[in-house]
């Protein structure tokens, strides 16, 4: 039982490191996109394991927490996917590094065919 | 022994709540911000959890539960305003 | 731990607070409020309140927060 | 000059105030006689595991019938200031919605719907009630207007629900004064066992009606916000 509880603790605390990684490349990522991924994918993952750990410490409240995992793992991709498509609809500037935009292509395609009918 | 990991793990958390809290007030683009806020409320849902173990009351866990499904609709919505379609 | 918890997030409100009355764009405010009824939730729950806890979760920092943008919305609308 | 003079004596006044009201603060540890009948025999007259509902419901519910009112009053003042008026103005389509949100929101609002209700019909054993799952319920409807922001809600759903849950509300509070003890009373119904699910007299009944009230006020004063946003564009 004790083992199970110290297995629970470090699983919280490998989550609350992913935590603080993500508010760390919040703060050292170079643009707007890049932070956005930092700040929900790691902060996304931080917060599963923390809750898995607790789950795994209060095996009363585990069907809850599964719970709230499922709806943490629906919601959080949507907040960051709306907010990425506004900041890149209007326009945010991109890194020097960005390599690809799939989105600019594909809106200019649509246009051009838009214009095309 | 658990118990002292958690609680360092509770320290962390709030660190990086601070430091989200930083990127909030430098470089001050409204998208930035609303960056920070986001991941303010991800952390805060895991502090409520941890809150639920240091007081041992497992029924706050509805808490957690409640800000889980609504506290992204703040952000969809800061994202609607943006893109000019509210 | 408690206490520790309660000081830090004491420290982001009034942060916030401060931020919501004296900057000059109102996004900005409206986002800082937010994070002000955010952290006071978690302090509600700190100090055994979970009802109102639940409570400034659902109407403070989402219903209000969302409110207030459709408010913004409309007056960038009329400018 | 002399006026900022001025503004920083007022701001240091009033922090003098507060750090005088500071130094007297001291939590006190002993209830107070009205509290201590409460803690004491709260849970054995009302029958519900959560305090704060037995005492908003039932040693209070004057103050709830109170606080919906005033909600109502809101709700009516603010469809009344924010009237549209039709003028076939040709509406600018909005952006075409990510198939990402779509999806969302067909697959949260079941769910965020079946929490509200899970708020308030467990409001006596779990923390929640009334006005916690009317304002779940009215994210839904949130929710459903960020998938699409030119969804239209049924007016006269909303006002169906919202006059019939307040007229039943009353009435279980009239029918605690003809069968029990006072207005509000909630052993008309048996109490049942402590923390199942259907106990604490008519508490779930109560309390389903105020959530029910309180959503669809919430979700109306939204959609009167969101009938202006479409005027103008």
């Amino acid at each position: 039982m004790e083992t199970l509880k110290i297995i629970g603790a470090i699983i919280t605390l490998i989550g609350s490191l992913f935590l603080l990684l993500g508010s760390i490349g919040l703060i050292r990522m170079p643009d707007v996109f890049t932070r956005i991924q930092a700040g929900t994918k790691a902060s996304t993952l931080g917060t599963l394991l923390s809750l898995l750990g607790l789950g795994i410490i209060y095996f009363d409240m585990a069907g809850k927490i599964f719970l709230l995992i499922v709806f943490i793992l629906i919601t959080n991709p949507v907040s960051s996917h709306m907010l990425a498509r506004a900041a890149h609809f209007i326009g945010v500037k991109k890194a020097d590094l960005t390599v690809v935009d799939k989105l600019e292509e594909k809106g200019k395609n649509h246009e051009t065919k838009n214009s095309a009918k | 022994m658990a118990n002292i990991i958690l609680q360092i793990a509770g320290g962390i958390m709030l660190l990086s709540l601070v430091l989200s809290l930083y990127r909030f007030f430098s470089s001050g683009t409204l998208v930035n911000r609303v960056i920070a806020f986001d991941t303010m409320t991800i952390i805060s849902i895991s502090l409520i959890a941890m809150i639920t173990h240091y007081s041992g009351r497992t029924i706050y866990i509805d808490v957690a539960l409640i800000y889980g499904l609504l506290s992204f609709l703040g952000v969809v919505v800061v994202a609607r305003y943006l893109e000019k379609s509210l | 731990m408690n206490l520790l918890i309660l000081i830090t997030l004491s420290v982001i409100m009034l942060v916030m607070a401060v931020t919501a009355v004296v900057h000059k764009k109102l996004t900005v405010a409206v986002l800082a409020t937010g994070v002000v009824s955010l952290m006071a939730s978690v302090m509600y729950l700190l100090m055994a309140a979970p009802d109102v806890a639940m409570t400034e979760a659902a109407i403070g920092s989402g219903l209000s927060t969302i409110i207030f943008f459709y408010v913004l919305n409309k007056i960038r609308k009329a400018k | 000059m002399i006026r900022n003079f001025f503004i920083i004596l007022i701001i240091a006044g009033l922090a003098g105030v507060f750090v005088s009201l500071f130094w007297e603060f001291g939590a006190s540890d002993t209830l107070t006689p009205l509290a201590t009948h409460y803690a004491n025999n709260g849970a054995a007259e009302v029958g519900a595991p959560n305090l704060v509902t037995s005492i908003v419901v039932t040693y209070r519910g004057l103050d709830t019938l109170g606080e919906v009112t005033i909600l109502f009053l809101v709700a009516a003042i603010i469809s009344f200031f924010l009237k549209v008026e039709k003028k076939g103005q040709k509406m600018a389509p909005p952006r075409v919605s990510s198939e990402i949100i779509l999806t969302a929101s067909k697959l949260l609002v079941p769910v965020v719907l079946v929490l509200g209700i899970y708020v308030f019909v467990n409001g006596h054993l779990t923390p929640g009630g009334g006005f916690q799952g009317g304002a779940i319920i009215a994210t839904a409807f949130v929710l459903l207007l960020m998938a699409n922001p030119r969804f239209e809600l049924n007016h006269r759903i909303i006002a169906a629900v919202e006059s019939v849950s307040g007229m039943a509300f009353v009435l279980v509070g009239v029918l605690g004064i003809l069968l029990a003890g006072g207005f509000l009373d909630n052993k008309i119904l048996p109490l049942g066992h402590f923390g199942k699910l259907f106990s604490a007299g008519a508490i779930p009944i109560i309390y389903s009606l105020v959530g029910l009230k309180v959503g669809s006020e919430l979700s109306n004063i939204l959609s009167n916000f969101q009938d202006v946003q479409k005027d103008e564009l």
